[in-house]
């Protein structure tokens, strides 16, 4: 593990993403603690075939101007560049609005694969992938679709389905503030998904609001220890 | 005069089963404009799966705070005691019991309290985000939702059409027109809105329904 | 859940503890992080055929006396009363040390049973019945003693053992604060198993350093949220 | 004159495979002296399961901290950039394959790198505290032991006699007389104290050495 973690820009961050990589994207939805400068630059350096773990699909650039006055970014950026070849997250669009996101129009036309993970059992198994276990059993799914070709087990009289850890190449998170080391802390809803998925990438990168020197970070208060992190890079807000 | 519920005194409705000392999760929707209707007197910790315990109400449009959000996108404001979590330790929080009542829309509940909410013929890919981990893991389970389609069919049957959250879960439905218990022993007609009767609330209804002997008007 | 958590004393804290109860108990060791003053409650207190659930079985008062001058108390003061029938944990005694403690005494002469986890595992399996899983697999103790009895499973070619879900009836742990709701922060490696048996028991119990009132923990800094805590003492050190 | 390392000098020896940047684990013991034995010009982050990362030496008398303490209760000093955490996230942590080396006792070695580090006949009680979850997750197990018994039984064996810690996991073994490396092919001896011969090594080990080409005296 390198020591010096810290790199100029996002572009610099990303620049060996290959085609067919499995990413881990950070955050909730379209808003806070999404690594969108990342997300940004992953679009611009134009990887292609990705397969993206991420909570939410995002709405992309159309409807998110439809939505609201001047719109947003999200993660919709890389389904409009054809980036994706499969999604795997709890919500891939939006029941209930209306006109569909890109990821939902490329999955109607066939052009992307779906995995539809409910959310508690997607991050749990991006936390097995990250602490070496090799799955879970848990009530959630059963009787459902979600429990489709997966196998059951009845412990103490309650059914559960077995569920699979899940690994990337790469995650790209969010947060607040690093020291340079790659120590993470977060701030409020912002932290969702990118302290989960720090850990179960082979290379880590992160977004953060602002870069401190070792110590000036409460060793209390550390969300995400930096041994999960390898890639840092400081995008003031 | 027949009236329905409008969405917020559904949300109002659906509140005063808030116990004091709760700790409660608000699903996508309807239901999170419960969070402006806490009984007075009460004190309701509330809890969304992105990874919050112990907000206030929703923030007007000068508080709002993109890094202060529920899991429907919409900013809340502080409370003391208030804290912030990963959606790991979110939903071990929200499996392992720990949270109280969630309220949550629907599409269909079955009489067995079978509970549809996410999917929809002809959208393959919308997804059910936290709604099946909520369903599963909270002690109670309320669905708010329109008592029937904008075409009017109903959306309490005695089997699911849509595609389940999970078997067997709500507690209690509220609707523009009922307030619906589910028992073992079948469900259970509670609350009325004014100017409707109980067979009129069935024949709007698909499965059977019984009336509470304390059948009443709905309660705000 | 009461509103009102904060109880007098830790008398009053343990009161209520049936005999045949099953109890976890936070710490590590024998130092930091261990509720001592609700382990010599619950000494006082009587309660018999306790099922404990810890990461250390402790030395006692005699061999803590042999060990350092002047000695100390730890959760060997349960064994040596004859309160406990059964010990889960990962460090029954220490191999090392002469002469016995005594739960490994008591075990020589047959008296009390152990149940052997690995100290990950056991973290693992209480976080496990903590957020309503019930089971998963690990690699740790594949070909061991550990494996017997238990389930095994090939997944993505390598070997893993089904370890099942941990509960208690009531959980004691110590924190360094706490406000009156029941969220608390921790000191240095005091935290170990503390936050994580938080949850798992019916009732879970914290003796703090101090106590303070909501609003105070920074809501960034809080480690167990108050949900999973139902009674607290406020012990000054 | 045969010379035997003394403990002070096999944790230092141990040191010395301590790459720039890496993430250590100090088993309970003789391998807890490493902390002070960090090569000049090299940064180490001190790991150790009771939830502490980044520590620095072991704490002297007068800094002794017990809520600062390793897995085997030793105060140990704060270094910039320390965190801390909880049980369930260390071994985590350690499972998951993010602790670099680990350094740990031994009772028994087989020469397939199988490890006996807890359990002994007559003490059923003893336990395995975290060794076993070290030894599966970390991704370089290195041994410090001493190479025999008291009564000169060879703790380097073809199979261990003593119960199982993990199976084939050890990758460097590191005694008061040799450095051996275990590898696809065998038991490699690659260092030798000083005055011993490696027929002589092999005297006292229970498994067959085969003697690397560039075998040496321990470098220190």
């Amino acid at each position: 593990m390198p020591v010096n973690k810290v790199v100029n820009n996002c572009d610099e961050a990303v620049a060996d993403i290959p085609d067919g990589a499995t990413i881990m994207i950070g955050g909730f939805g379209s808003f806070g603690g999404l690594p969108i400068n990342l997300i940004v630059a992953l679009a611009n350096q134009g990887a292609r075939n990705l397969t993206l773990i991420a909570n939410m699909g995002g709405v992309g650039f159309e409807l998110s101007h439809r939505i609201k006055p001047g719109g947003y970014q999200d993660l919709g950026i890389l389904f409009e560049n054809g980036q994706v070849a499969k999604f795997i997250g709890s919500v891939p669009a939006l029941g209930g609005m209306p006109p569909t996101s890109p990821l939902e129009r490329l999955h109607n036309e066939g052009k992307i694969e779906i995995e539809m993970v409910p959310q508690g059992t997607l991050a749990e198994r991006i936390r097995c992938g990250a602490g070496g276990l090799g799955g879970f059993y848990t009530p959630v799914g059963a009787g459902t679709v979600i429990e489709k070709g997966k196998e059951k087990k009845v412990i103490d009289g309650k059914e559960y389905i077995l569920e699979l850890p899940l690994y990337a190449d790469f995650a790209l998170i969010k947060a607040h503030h690093a020291d340079t080391l790659g120590n993470l802390v977060y701030k409020g809803t912002a932290r969702c998904f990118n302290p989960v998925m720090a850990g179960a990438a082979r290379i880590t990168i992160v977004e953060v609001d602002k870069l401190v020197e070792p110590g000036q970070l409460d060793p209390e208060v550390v969300v995400t220890p930096h041994v999960y992190v390898d890639r840092i890079v400081e995008v003031p807000g | 005069m027949k009236s329905r519920l409008d969405e917020q005194t559904i949300a109002l409705r659906a509140a005063g089963e808030f116990t004091d000392g709760s700790v409660v999760n608000l699903g996508y929707g309807m239901p999170g404009l419960c969070a402006n209707f806490v009984p007075e007197g009460r004190t309701v910790f509330f809890q969304s799966e992105n990874g919050i315990l112990g907000y206030g109400s929703l923030a007007t449009d000068t508080e709002k705070d993109y890094e202060m959000i529920n899991a429907s996108d919409q900013p809340v404001t502080a409370l003391p005691g208030m804290c912030f979590f990963d959606s790991a330790v979110s939903f071990d929080m929200i499996r392992g019991g720990h949270v109280d009542i969630v309220v949550l829309g629907a599409y269909q509940v079955s009489e067995k309290g079978d509970l549809a909410n996410w999917g929809r013929p002809g959208r393959p890919a919308t997804g059910m985000g936290g709604g099946m981990d909520l369903a599963v893991g909270a002690s109670k389970v309320i669905v708010t939702m329109l008592h029937t389609t904008k075409e009017g069919e109903p959306r309490i049957l005695r089997e699911c059409t849509f595609p389940l959250t999970a078997r067997q879960c709500v507690d209690l439905i509220i609707t523009d027109l009922a307030v619906i218990e589910i028992t073992r022993d079948g469900l259970v007609l509670r609350e009325i809105a004014l100017g409707w009767t109980a067979p009129e609330i069935q024949a709007v209804t698909g499965a059977e329904l019984i009336s509470a002997a304390d059948l009443k008007e709905i309660e705000l």
